[in-house]
């Protein structure tokens, strides 16, 4: 490969669009999380009744990060935005013991589509800053993460309130997207 | 949609299918927009396919 | 729509709902099939005036 | 006026594809009528969820000819075709003396929309060939036709199964738009 085939890919990699989508539960954190990631900010929330999408720029990458509206009525229409889709991010309210089993669900049902087949993993375990919080580990466990066949994954603890551990997450998530190049 | 579930999921159903009509007849996102669409309103298969392979053909159409 | 009116009536507004939204997403009578679309589900009027201007728009982008 | 402008004056009009209601209770014979119009047959019907529309030529004149769906439940959205219509088909089934009265009130509440203002009105008194059949005074009178004002309208006898009187209204709806012009 010469010097001008060399340029030319990396700077068709530097401005391809990678696709994200942030799912999980309502009241999870996606909308908080993904203003934390393009602004820097927490900004005020009202549940996502549709969707947010927009552009991130991280270490010369951008993402097309979508954030999809996590109640249960709207739920069963996450698998049409899957398409093409090279990462999601899974948010965990880390706090709300009780609906674990059903985000545990809802992460296995997505798994098992084809379209995300190829799709990176990374779960946000959030709201670390709260003090019934379950641990990374036992949020792990408790979705089955160790027992996923085929899939890149990783977990982190964040509190998008706080702001901790985000860039932890994305930056495993660069390298993953960049390595798998 | 709209059946065999409480008002109040209802109307966020509602609520959610208006914003991505809103969106698709904007023009944005027309591809993945017409996909929630066919599967909410329970499009025919046929019908669903016909749809969308005429976003595909607007999308080929730019990118050319 | 879909609301305080009995199962059947509901069954005949998803089914003409689909067919003009049909029509709509195949770029057919668009400018008509959007009024139905924004009254059928209700878009708040400042929304629907928007879509309707830009139907407008493409109309008068064909004329030229 | 020059004789080039003659022309050209004629040949806009020969051109100009005039909008066409069909409108009238469900089961009132609209799309059997639009059918008559276009082929010139009785064709087997369903009822209309939705609308049909087609072009019809008649005396030189081209018509986009809209049948709307006429059930309870979706009459509401005829008001969302009224824009640049020219003329109004008014379809009523002559042998339905119990739903007169709510042919009336859609037919006043239709002629009050300003879109419509400038609207011909054609009632098709249809189903004659039925022996209960209203006479097309009586439907006139049931409709309160006579009482209409700043408003060109015209009331036939058809039978859209047997093919009659649907000739005749097109033939006075044809003069009236050009004398309108
Ligand atoms: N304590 C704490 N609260 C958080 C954290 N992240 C988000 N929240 C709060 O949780 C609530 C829900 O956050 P959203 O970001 O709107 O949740 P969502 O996942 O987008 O919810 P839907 O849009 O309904 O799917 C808001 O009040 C946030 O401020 C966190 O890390 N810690
Ligand atoms: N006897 C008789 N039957 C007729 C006549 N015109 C139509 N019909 C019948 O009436 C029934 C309804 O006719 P359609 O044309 O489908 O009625 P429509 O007004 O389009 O009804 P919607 O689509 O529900 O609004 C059919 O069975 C027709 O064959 C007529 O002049 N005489
Ligand atoms: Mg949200
Ligand atoms: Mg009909």
């Amino acid at each position: 490969m010469g010097k001008n085939n060399n340029h030319m890919f990396h700077s068709l990699f530097g401005t391809r669009e990678m696709r994200i989508l942030i799912l999980g539960l309502d009241g999870a954190g996606k909308t908080t999380i993904l203003y934390r990631l393009q602004v820097g900010e927490v900004v005020t929330t009202i549940p996502t009744i549709g969707f947010n999408v927009e552009t991130v720029t991280y270490k010369n990458l951008k993402f097309q990060v979508w954030d999809l509206g996590g109640q249960t009525s709207i739920r069963p229409y996450w698998r049409c935005y899957y398409s093409n889709t090279d990462a999601v991010i899974y948010v965990v309210d880390s706090s709300d013991r009780d609906r674990m089993g059903i985000s545990k669900s809802e992460l296995v049902a997505m798994l098992e589509e084809e379209e995300l087949k190829k799709a990176i993993l990374v779960v946000f375990a959030n709201k670390q800053d709260m003090e019934q919080a379950m641990t990374p580990t036992e949020v792990a466990t408790a979705l089955g993460l160790p027992a996923l066949k085929d899939r890149k994954w990783q977990i982190f603890k964040t509190s998008a309130l706080k702001g901790h551990g985000l860039d932890e997450g994305m930056e495993w998530l660069v390298e993953s997207l960049k390595s798998r190049q | 949609v709209f059946k065999g579930s409480d008002a109040l999921s209802e109307a966020t159903e509602m609520e959610y299918l208006r914003k991505v009509l809103f969106e698709y007849m904007m023009g944005r996102e027309t591809k993945t927009m017409a996909k929630v669409i066919t599967s909410m309103l329970k499009f025919p298969p046929d019908q669903a396919q016909i749809v969308l392979d005429k976003e595909e053909t607007k999308t080929i159409h730019w990118l050319r």
